[in-house]
């Protein structure tokens, strides 16, 4: 039996474990590392339809056990995803659950309809939290009927199932994770990252050209935490959990507030090879609370 | 190949004001090829500061297995990086992006060296193995002030070293391109590194008839090209979506490939 | 010339540094160690009208770079507040600023009636943004006419200046600062904590016993400038920043932002001394970046 | 008084199977006169971790101002602090709170220490300063198993020791409850210090008759009574607003006086 396997709609996961959208791009710098066929999934950066170049640099700060990041989305856009990128990755044992960004209803159903349809893309994540762009993004992650009716538009157009990358940034997260299942949303992904700033105090201005950015890292964990636990028991929808996960016991928290499969973002800049080393160690630490298989551990907080 | 391993320090000392000079132990220095290249340095083994630090390789032994890095102990990490004491191990991910071309500079031709404070380290182990190649070099490096000036002796081993601070104390007086300007230096190919206005400034002045190639800083994430944070335009199309990155195109490129 | 010196509704600071709420008590504590007086001001517990045992404990919990904090507004009660703790402080040469709490609007109105007569408290600090009681609280903190209102009728009641401390666990917070200025606030405070969770690994359950709780420290920082930031260019209130801050460096970077003075919380429990401390280093960092007084540094990052 | 100083590492050893016995030097030693008082440890530098940790003052030597804490390395604060080694620093905040009182029990009178665990070091002190006055001793310590005892020696030193283990693998099996029903032992005052389970046993064993003084545990912010994080509720009034704070008005009270 593999006590790390678990099954999501449109996943079969050998392991929980996969890299976040943005921090790991299309995988070819890690393949380079370690067998990205030992990863559960790889979410790949966000595509859009055309390409793009996003914010200006600098786009990451430091703050403490975090850090701010604008990319801005930068892709090579929907084409060059499709004929390079994904089969690429097709040389790997390994579902590919892609992002998908646009400014526009049509952006996302445009490329939720053709990226659903390589082989490889077992599963879309809806990027409707990205912070740093200026149009689209944070409204269709705010407000909840915008987010509902986008989830709806893209699950009709998508031939896999469709998961909804929740902000953090809303007074209200469970509101927004009940529409967006009503919406046909198959799961959830969460949280993106906190919008925040750092100022230089040499010049008095934001570090990051962009101003603001997304916070990520281990600094927002507990605000992860808190929230899935508390989306976990308003929807029957699954959860991907990602904030400042960086060891195989930070992925146990994740599976007790309710995630059932988690992902690495941040993690992966300070120790390239944290994956590989969490999917690891995972098995050992069932061992050491007493779990047969990952999947007892599911929202074992409220349970 | 990119490897991460926990190096041994062999010996720390601050070389001039503020400026540390780190020689490490590792397998990796194996791997160190091109002289210009760098290592993602993680400064504490916990959270505190969370990222890496690019830091260039100055020197390498590969005999010793030993590499050496000079850096500026200026912000949160790199201070605690400089308490680190002989004996004690330090996080190192590398060897990372693309140095200097060797190739572009023949044996008996000149290659010129320009530096900018921190930006001089590279070009130690680049003129040495220049200098191994037949090649002759010259080296012009500003400083903000005399008490920031390091491995001059070093250098003038190698060839004819001119240096430049701002405030006059020593050398010239002003930047390197004072010194560019005032001294008639022939030569084939120019390797630089430094802060961008003096990479800028070369670019201007040599581009045209010379092989110019240049050492870049961005702030980075990752440091092994996954996370587009140090990404920069290309030259032939500045506002559009073609780029490089940085940290694995680069931290070298030709003068005129990318916009400054 | 005190370089440090701010004007402020209602305070003449020597120097912009206070204690945060909540991380002070009353100050009895940390009067044994320093002399008060050398304090911008002091911004004592939350006090309602009844004294409060507050939640059960574990009510605080570790976090990457912060902590959590689940004491839900214990504290002696208003009369008390006014008959032994507010008269204690008088020996010191430092304004309080009075921190009001309750479940409803007539409880926000009795204690800041009555507790804005004190002779020492020369302003107040609305807290319509405790995470951690059940009634009360958080809707007053996230729904913008309710703050609103309750400004203005805590404005009517008081006879010193209102500080509204807002909440940073809303989708749109320049909105919360708008309404709370329309409501007649002389002021704002920000930011109070977020609302985080950890779990025992152990027992898979929450550590503190109220389960979710405030997330402080030098983690949220980031998450407080970018908000500072935001509101300072939308409204005309002066704000007291708050959020991780633990140097000079720090308080200077709440400047830029848009503060006008600030507090310091949950850096007092990891090192005591640590408001003297600032103070003494701020007037040395003025130097240092080249700053005649404090207040230029205001809103230094879009000025 | 209450200070805060940065104390010399004078010797680091591990006693038992994660636990470590670390001898610190600094002036606060001086101000150091309850057994069963606390200081509060700030293991690391930087922001990892956070806050400080609690640990009891095990042993203190006026002369040599030198202090003892024994700690389990268990979470990532302890097991960052066991790293330190001698001649370091290490923040430390203290003396806090109030020991155990030794004037409740008279020259020639007879005290029962009762320890469990990590909750055995405070006993050490206090047994010292109890037989110092005049006082006969004894101990009865539980542990989880063999390997997690220690201190056995210098505590037969001071008086009778009676060790449980959990797994039966050393003394009595089972807990420090089954030695005391197993043992006849006679004495005026009970000092006891480990988990509340333990303590609650003792409470309702021997609150009735004998004077019996419990040091609590209670999860910590700022360890000088500001925060309200270590609040209990008063026996008196067990779900009204009274309280007392275990970091000031305790960790040590009297046996009836709040809700364990
Ligand atoms: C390819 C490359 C090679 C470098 N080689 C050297 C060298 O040999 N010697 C040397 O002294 N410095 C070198 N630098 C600059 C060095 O990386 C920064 O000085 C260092 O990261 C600052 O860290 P800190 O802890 O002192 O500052 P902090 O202010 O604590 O840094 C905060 C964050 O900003 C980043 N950052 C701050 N300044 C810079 C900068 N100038 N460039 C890139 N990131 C920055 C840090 O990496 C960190 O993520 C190099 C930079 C690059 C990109
Ligand atoms: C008055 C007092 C005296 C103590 N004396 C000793 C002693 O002499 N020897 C010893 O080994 N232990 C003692 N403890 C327990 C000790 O404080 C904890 O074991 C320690 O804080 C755990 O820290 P960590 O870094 O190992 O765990 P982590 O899991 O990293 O701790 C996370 C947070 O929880 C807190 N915490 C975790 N467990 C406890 C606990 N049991 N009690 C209080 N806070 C806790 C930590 O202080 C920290 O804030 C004492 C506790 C108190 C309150
Ligand atoms: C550099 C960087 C780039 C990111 N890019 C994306 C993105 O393109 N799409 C997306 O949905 N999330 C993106 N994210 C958010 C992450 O996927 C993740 O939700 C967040 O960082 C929290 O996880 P972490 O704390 O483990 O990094 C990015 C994060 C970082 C740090
Ligand atoms: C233990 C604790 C208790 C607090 N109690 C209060 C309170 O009673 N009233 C209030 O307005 N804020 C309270 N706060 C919030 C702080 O005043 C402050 O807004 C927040 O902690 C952010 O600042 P910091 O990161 O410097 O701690 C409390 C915070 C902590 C950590
Ligand atoms: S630093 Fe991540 S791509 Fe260059
Ligand atoms: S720990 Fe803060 S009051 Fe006791």
């Amino acid at each position: 039996m593999n006590r790390l396997a678990v099954n999501l709609p449109g996943l079969k996961l050998k392991n929980p474990i996969m890299p976040a959208s943005g921090c790991f791009g299309f995988g070819k710098e890690f393949g380079q590392l370690y067998d990205l066929s030992e990863l559960g999934a790889i979410m790949i950066k966000a595509t859009t339809v055309e390409p793009r170049f996003g914010n200006p640099t600098p786009r990451v700060a430091e703050t403490s056990a975090g850090m701010l990041n604008a990319i801005g989305l930068q892709n090579p856009g929907l084409d060059k995803v499709l004929s390079e990128e994904l089969p690429w990755l097709e040389q790997f044992d390994v579902p590919i659950i892609a992002n998908v960004a646009g400014s526009t209803e049509e952006d996302y159903v445009e490329v939720a309809r053709r990226i659903s349809k390589a082989p490889n893309v077992h599963a879309l994540e809806l990027n409707i939290s990205c912070p740093n762009v200026k149009t689209g993004g944070i409204a269709f992650g705010t407000i909840p009927e915008v987010a509902k009716s986008l989830t709806a538009k893209v699950k009709e157009a998508s031939s896999v199932p469709v998961y909804v990358k929740l902000s953090p940034n809303v007074t209200n997260i469970v509101e927004m994770a009940k529409e967006v299942e009503a919406g046909g949303a198959d799961g959830l992904t969460m949280i993106n990252t906190l919008l925040g700033m750092r100022l230089d105090l040499k010049t008095g201005k934001p570090i990051l050209a962009n101003r603001t950015g997304g916070l990520s890292g281990p600094a927002i964990k507990p605000v992860a935490i808190r929230m899935i636990y508390e989306v976990s028991q308003a929807v029957s929808l699954p959860i991907i959990g990602m904030g400042g996960i960086e060891s195989a016991e930070d992925v146990l928290e994740y599976f007790f507030a309710g995630a059932s499969a988690v992902a690495v973002g941040t993690a992966n800049f300070v120790d390239p090879f944290v994956c590989p080393k969490i999917i690891k160690d995972l098995t050992e630490l069932l061992d050491k609370y007493g779990f047969e298989h990952i999947s007892e551990c599911i929202g074992r907080s409220w349970k | 190949m990119i490897r991460n391993e926990l190096c041994t320090v062999i010996s720390h000392h601050e070389i001039a004001e503020n400026i540390y000079e780190l020689i490490l132990c590792g397998e990796l220095a194996s791997e160190m090829t091109e002289p210009g290249q760098f290592v993602h340095v993680k400064v504490s083994s916990g959270l505190d500061p969370l990222l890496r630090r690019p830091i260039s390789i100055a020197n390498i032994d590969h005999e010793k297995k030993e590499f050496t890095l000079i850096y500026r102990a200026e912000g949160r990490g790199t201070t605690i990086l400089s308490k680190k004491m002989p004996g004690d191990e330090v996080d190192i991910l590398g060897p990372l992006g693309h140095g200097f071309p060797l190739e572009e500079t023949e044996a008996g031709e000149t290659a010129l060296l320009v530096g900018g404070g921190i930006g001089v380290p590279p070009l130690y182990e680049l003129s040495k193995q220049l200098v191994a190649r037949g090649v002759r070099v010259f080296h012009v490096f500003g400083f903000q002030t005399k008490s920031a000036t390091f491995y001059e002796e070093a250098f003038k081993q190698l060839g004819p070293t001119f240096i430049a601070t701002v405030d006059g104390s020593y050398g010239t007086c002003g930047l390197v391109t004072d010194v560019l300007d005032s001294e008639v230096l022939s030569f084939d190919t120019i390797y630089s590194c430094g802060p961008t206005p003096m990479l800028r400034a070369i670019e201007e002045k040599y581009a045209a008839d010379k092989k110019v190639f240049l050492s870049l800083e961005e702030r980075m994430g990752c440091g092994i090209g996954a996370c587009f944070a140090c990404v920069c335009h290309t030259a032939e199309n500045p506002n559009g979506f073609t780029y490089k990155k940085v940290c694995t195109d680069g931290p070298v490129f030709r003068a005129g490939e990318v916009v400054l």
